[in-house]
């Protein structure tokens, strides 16, 4: 077997070493009624040949999104190859988490950059070294906004995204705490601060918003701060903030994100990475692992995981969460991607975005029986379809167009069946485009 | 050569993407346009090369060498696992796209969901969790929301950990507001069933129990453990993150466990990626497979489907955004198609025979905790051996890195003193285990000769020498630029 | 421009350094009249995205070869995906040929394990450090016989690929050299024995032939050495070397080959990798890069270039070859692979080649109008079908079968466009086959 | 930790591929099946991976540092050219395939050449000679298949070239039968055109010029020197190591150039990959196209075909068994598509401002042996600057080594004492070249300081001191287990 390095005859001699006379002897301790005493009802192990045949059937059974206009959370933007190429770097990909800084400084100097990054993208004071996704990562926030304000309730605005809330009520039920969960909010019309009171610990507000719509979070900020409560403000398109106001700005005390747009491909929905910021003050408080900068005993600068007071290998059941394997390496794309681009490459990306989104909506909006309903928007909208919108979405796949997602794919009995949400990326072309409107054309 | 921070290289009109600048258009932002600098410098792409690859080079890497983290499991990773998880019909495919487009995605979740279930013995898995600690909370969630249907949720409130556990145990049990309810190990480094009937009660949801466990032995009364819970109203929940000793030669469904969570990244080699990201399916047993959290897995004859949403089921509800790290269940399912079901047990059975062959080939100048015996995949010594020379646990560590290993993991578990956990794998040739021994036996002989400057000094070989970990949590310097 | 790291400032400031107040003046000693006084008649630079669309559409336009037959010189195997990614790792990739061995013992130490393996494969004394490719190699295998045996003349037997005949034909003739090339010989029925006189330098045979046939070397070297000549073997298919007896074992004297079928892709004919082995005596009359074992300063075991005394950047125009880049990355990629196949895999790869080869041979000689022509062979064999072959190659291509090398293509008019090479090997299913099978009974 | 040789490591009965033994069958080997053992260890596949990776860590690479080899144009290496060459439809197509099935390959190739012929402004290019060296082979060959068919392949048998040249150039005459004739440069270090007149003659078939030349400047006379050799009948062959100073600039063409090769490794950056593969192809002017080798381009109307045979042609044979560096053209093209037209010429221009930039950062502490004036895209020192110091040339490379550095070029060109060749290429920041600069003036200070121990001694601080080369050569040991 390819992968194992002993020979019979080294098993043989480290046996001999041990003083074991058979590989099952190892295996003393196991109740001999709890051993397997038959082979395991699974194939024999294959050569890689066989097992890249296999998986390549596999993966030719689903459509990859060439001609793809969905969003929802997850994106589709280019990766430059040397970011694919550099997480494959042995050192990066095969190492453990940085627990012996002294020769885990490459791995810890990534995270401290990727913090410095997160925290500039979101407008914020510090972040966190990953969290697993944007979802979680909205979870752990309504939590931390619990141990800041010694309260437990969170609002969530009817522009979060239907499953972000869905994470947050599961964690919240079984963590006891309480979530009002504002209806959909289509047009960004809801009066959320009107829902604060002296229990609600946090605000959640999502910008763009599932629906695509941007927000300015101001009023809602100054709304929470008079009642003592925090904003958290929810970001699933990461490009979005090269273009729009980023949270921090608006006065948001924990700014979470979805960091798949930079640097990680769709994936079917994972591996992610999660974004996690905060201010200053609240820096205890915060979940995850954090990379602070110190000296080494030569007095160079160096990088250690640090905190980790707060961490569940430290504090057990007192710890701020039960994180420890993050994404590592998904933040090690996403800061890669973003040193990559810098300032100045995220700002034209961004506006790439905007402009092929912007495109198509005009087109769309001349499509007979097509509605575009937002006024503001990023580089996702929600139209209007004269028909189902999951049927339709189905009829366009057939014609070799994945145009977006139903809105009752994520609210299902919600009476938004007619909603489609929208979205165009820098990798849509000019022809993508025509595609779409020539398939919804023929399609209703 | 030191290389800089990306802040005091990159500058904010340097790009390494060409992107063309959009025709003229009318923006539909609102007045929320973002327009003040940002404060990201970029790197053009020979710079950002440059910057990534001298960083690596201050990394350990299992590909460079042994890495004997116990309770980690650092063993080889195939890069036809990397290859498979890149074809373009698994890396390019929307969470959203409709189901029928996914078809390939599907089957590969439920061909993952049968090795998961054959190995384990279980009835169902939930492949959402994101990693190991997530499976915890999605296991015991699980099992909460079984006890809610027998209307004991409110009662039951208490959890049973042993002390030597992982930390993330008891922190998942806490934030589920459960209380931790601590149970001793015996003088043999095991928990006994006697231990766990004295704390079982009409309060008690579950045990969490880690087996092998984290001494590195095996829970030899599991099945009488498993027994007394089951009798008492509880569930057996078993921290998976030891299944590397045992895949293929015992299954957890036959020793009682209800739930357990599988790390993909430890025991079938999904990159650890200098902290992730791993993925951690639970398996369930029959009695807590439908409270399993959505998106599940349901055949239809033919055909396969994803339920989504929790209306209508007795599901608890949704952990995740979507499906789970299907990336990395490419990667667990190329690992266990390219072992097969021999190959796993093989590979088990060859972890144990490395971490025993450490064991007697350093019996001699290093302690053990527990005695002499045999060890499971990973062997634990104590610091007993150190004793009067002035060197600690972290010493010794410290020092191996000179001798250009990958400390063991230390002082965990807990319970025992200056602990000394270490994990080789199957993917270490007998060669490298000797040179490994070679190593660690001239370095007790070193410690025990009262060399003790090496160990005190140690690391002086590593790209940085022990860093001051005090400072860096007393004032904590989180972001270039906020040290001014 | 994402791979030029200078800004316009840092332009000016450098200009300012040197002392010129513009770009141009730096090409002050070009004569202005050559001076390009108009932008290039070629496209502006384009993103990755474009480029990766650009070139996908050209790769699309090929037919990848996955129900291949296809031989006469490279062939397709399986590559572990591992081979692939080393050969990327940057020390390797992005390194120069390794003048400063303090830097660069990484290649060289690879350089010497290279040559040792393929000292051992050919089952010769030494080998250099590669050569361009099969071909090339063998043309300077008979430069090199006429440098040791003081002669000119190179006889080629009909068995050898008729392109490295024409590689051996143009270069001697150029440097004034003669050449006799046999008939082709379908059969290996030849007596190249008979061709060998006093002013012989070397007989070059292939083994196994083009046609495929296997041949005992042992009377022609023989024959060689009794009239004072070398005997050059071209070996063609480095997979056969696990499972035929070696050139080297029959007494020759060069051993040149093509290393392709070892971790390099085919790639439409390069980059590959030229294997040369010969004797202890004649070292310092092969060509190529050597790799030398020494100590250092501290007496440490040390690998370098050595005896470049030879080599072109010495001894300019008394060199033995004019080599200087190589094929050190390809020369990589064979090692790794043998590396990982040793000596049990290779001998197991080389039987699957076999045995499919030979089924595949059985299955065909079935099939109505088609004749297996060899006795032997390894994984290539002559088929003579009812029909002009080529002709036949096209049609079967339109059916998704890329049944083999018409001999026309290598010998047009030669008479034999009746014949097809037909190779089968281990990446080859019985799927493949019967799809074979099937297209060539529908055609014929 | 050294690396042991895989002949030290590995076990003939070990592997890393997992390969099913056939079915049974009758084999068809005659009687030449090979039984003897081979000789040649495995490796499973954990211990291929750190045996490589670890091998890698001793080297130096482009990615990791500047790498300022003149001559040798070490410039970034793009991984989207690596990805693109991956792509099924290149890498795994034959090279005897159908034409039909492969005319994006052949589109592929008219695009590259496409942008060659523009850049040079020459008539046809010989796409496939492998490396430079092999395309100054192909290039003389189609110059004498020229002078062939004008009779006068057997009087015209000498070749002229500056003793500044490449060693490849006379080698490659040599090869060819030629005689070289030297060509002394001026006392500014170039070719004038008066010394080329008093080498031309009857027998001369061309003269082989680099240009820029190995000394950093360009070749001022160039076009008086090209009307003199066509006036007496002989061709003008290129060097065209030297052309990433002025592609996009200036064109070979408009010089009179008659046959340059194009080092794709060099200007259009495909990976020099530790020595190769390169790929050489060689651009001609219209008097030479027609004798350009086999295979060769034809468009026919819509359709592309590729010549193989040059029967019925005036093509001179053919130089490989197949096409060409196929692999290469396509990193090749990736380069330009992505560089452009105006990409080429500001590559251009930044690879000789760097160069000009460490000329004017360092003239005074180093000797320039042409005195002080603009260089192309290379540095030319020699080691007037160390006369004294009792510290060499080699010395002060090996030194440079212990900074982090790889050296120079250097005793090349033979023709200047002591030469340091400097080529920084476009490819390295300001800030990159500031602290090489730095560098280097600190070293050429601390030479004349009289600190000679730390360059005698150099490098202290690489993989390996300095090899002992003479008994490398003296007694030859190339292969393992011959040394006994």
């Amino acid at each position: 077997m390819r992968y194992l390095p002993l020979t019979e005859d080294d098993r043989a001699q480290m046996r001999e070493a041990i003083g074991v006379p058979t590989a099952e002897a190892l295996y003393a301790d196991v109740p001999k009624d709890v051993l397997l005493t038959r082979p395991l009802d699974l194939p024999r192990g294959r050569g890689e040949m066989e097992v890249e045949r296999h998986l390549a059937a596999l993966a030719r059974n689903n459509v990859a999104a060439s001609r793809s206009f969905l969003g929802a959370g997850a994106y589709r933007h280019h990766i430059p190859a040397s970011v694919d190429h550099l997480i494959q770097r042995s050192e990066f990909l095969t190492s453990y988490t940085p627990y012996q800084p002294e020769i885990s400084q490459g791995t810890l100097q990534v995270l401290f950059e990727f913090q410095t990054q997160v925290a500039a993208l979101t407008g914020m004071e510090i972040a966190n070294a990953s969290m697993y996704d944007g979802s979680t990562a909205c979870a752990e926030a309504a939590l931390m906004a619990h141990r800041v304000t010694k309260r437990r309730k969170a609002v969530l605005s009817g522009g979060l995204h239907p499953h972000y809330a869905e994470v947050v009520r599961t964690l919240s039920r079984f963590a006891g705490d309480e979530v009002d969960t504002l209806a959909p909010d289509v047009f960004a019309r809801e009066d959320i601060t009107a829902q604060i009171d002296d229990d609600v610990s946090c605000v959640i507000v999502q910008t763009p918003d599932v629906f695509g719509n941007l927000r300015d979070l101001s009023p809602i900020a100054r709304a929470c701060h008079a009642k003592g409560a925090l904003l958290v403000a929810v970001v699933t398109e990461a490009v979005s903030l090269g273009l729009v106001t980023p949270p921090g700005d608006f006065g948001a005390d924990i700014v979470v994100g979805e960091g798949q747009s930079l640097g990680n491909p769709l994936s079917f929905g994972g591996p992610y990475v999660g974004l996690f910021a905060t201010k200053q003050e609240h820096l205890r408080q915060m979940p995850g692992r954090l990379c602070g900068e110190t000296v080494d005993a030569d007095g160079r600068r160096s990088f250690v995981l640090t905190l980790s007071a707060r961490e569940q290998h430290i504090r057990r059941d007192k710890a701020t969460s039960n994180i420890c394997t993050n994404s590592g390496l998904c933040a090690l794309a996403f800061s890669i991607h973003l040193t990559l681009l810098g300032e100045a490459g995220l700002r034209r990306l961004a506006r790439a975005n905007h402009a092929s989104a912007v495109r198509l909506a005009e087109r769309l909006a001349r499509v007979h029986g097509v509605e575009v309903l937002n006024e503001t928007f990023f580089n996702e909208f929600t139209l209007r379809v004269s028909s189902d919108a999951a049927r339709l979405v189905e009829r366009l796949a057939e014609r070799g167009v994945l145009a977006g997602v139903p809105v009752s794919r994520l609210l299902p009995g919600a009476g938004l069946d007619d909603l489609l949400l929208v979205t165009s990326t820098e990798v849509a072309t000019n022809e993508d485009h025509e595609a779409f409107i020539a398939a919804l054309e023929g399609a209703l | 050569q030191e290389e800089p921070l990306l802040f005091e290289i990159g500058r904010a009109d340097v790009t390494g993407v060409d992107i063309d600048e959009p025709e003229p258009f009318t923006p539909r932002l609102g007045a929320l346009e973002r327009t003040a600098p940002i404060g990201l410098p970029g790197l053009s792409e020979p710079e950002t090369m440059r910057h990534y690859v001298r960083l690596s080079r201050k990394n350990y890497s299992i590909d460079a060498g042994l890495y004997p983290l116990g309770s980690c499991t650092m063993k080889h990773n195939s890069r036809l696992a990397e290859k498979m998880a890149r074809l373009e019909g698994f890396a390019n495919i929307h969470p959203l796209q409709p189901q029928a487009t996914a078809r390939g995605a599907l089957a590969l979740m439920e061909e993952l969901s049968r090795f998961l279930l054959e190995l384990t013995n279980m009835s169902a898995v939930a492949l959402s969790p994101k990693a190991g600690a997530h499976g915890e909370l999605c296991g015991l969630m699980t099992i909460e929301a079984a006890l809610r249907a027998r209307g004991q949720a409110q009662t039951r409130r208490t959890v049973l950990i042993p002390q030597s556990a992982h930390g993330t145990n008891p922190a998942s049990a806490a934030l589920l507001g459960f209380t931790v309810r601590a149970i001793p190990a015996g003088e043999d480094g095991i928990v006994h069933a006697d231990a766990v009937a004295a704390a079982l009660g009409p309060d008690v949801a579950a045990i969490m129990l880690t087996n092998p466990n984290t001494c590195g032995l095996f829970e030899r009364e599991v099945v009488e453990i498993a027994r007394l819970v089951h009798e008492s109203g509880g569930y057996f929940y078993c921290d998976g993150a030891n299944f590397n000793a045992i895949a293929g030669v015992a299954r957890p469904g036959d020793m009682g466990v209800d739930a357990m969570h599988l790390n993909l990244h430890k025991t079938f080699s999904t990159p650890h990626g200098g902290g992730g990201p791993g993925a951690g399916p639970v398996v369930l047993s029959a009695r807590l497979a439908p409270f399993a959290p959505v998106p599940f897995l349901l055949r239809d004859g033919d055909s396969l489907r994803l339920v989504e949403h929790a209306e209508g089921t007795q599901s608890f509800g949704r952990l995740t955004a979507f499906h789970g790290q299907m990336g990395m269940f490419v990667r667990a399912l190329s690992y266990l198609l390219s072992h097969g079901g021999d190959g796993v047990a093989q590979a088990s059975r060859d972890a144990v025979l490395a971490a025993n062959y450490l064991r007697a080939r350093l019996r001699d100048v290093m302690t053990q905790p527990f005695g002499d015996r045999l060890c499971m995949h990973e062997v634990l010594f104590d610091d007993a051996f150190l004793k009067g020379t002035g060197v600690t646990t972290l010493d010794f560590a410290k020092a191996m890195i000179d001798e250009g290993y990958h400390p063991m993991t230390v002082y965990f578990p807990l319970v025992v003193h200056g602990a000394m956990l270490i994990e080789p794998t199957e993917s270490e040739s007998k060669r490298s285990l000797d040179r490994f021994v070679a190593t660690l036996r001239a370095l007790a002989e070193s410690a025990q000769r009262g060399e003790t400057e090496r160990f005190a000094e140690a690391p002086r070989h590593a790209p940085r020498r022990r860093p001051d970990e005090t400072a860096a949590a007393r004032r904590p310097v989180l972001r270039w630029g906020s040290r001014q």
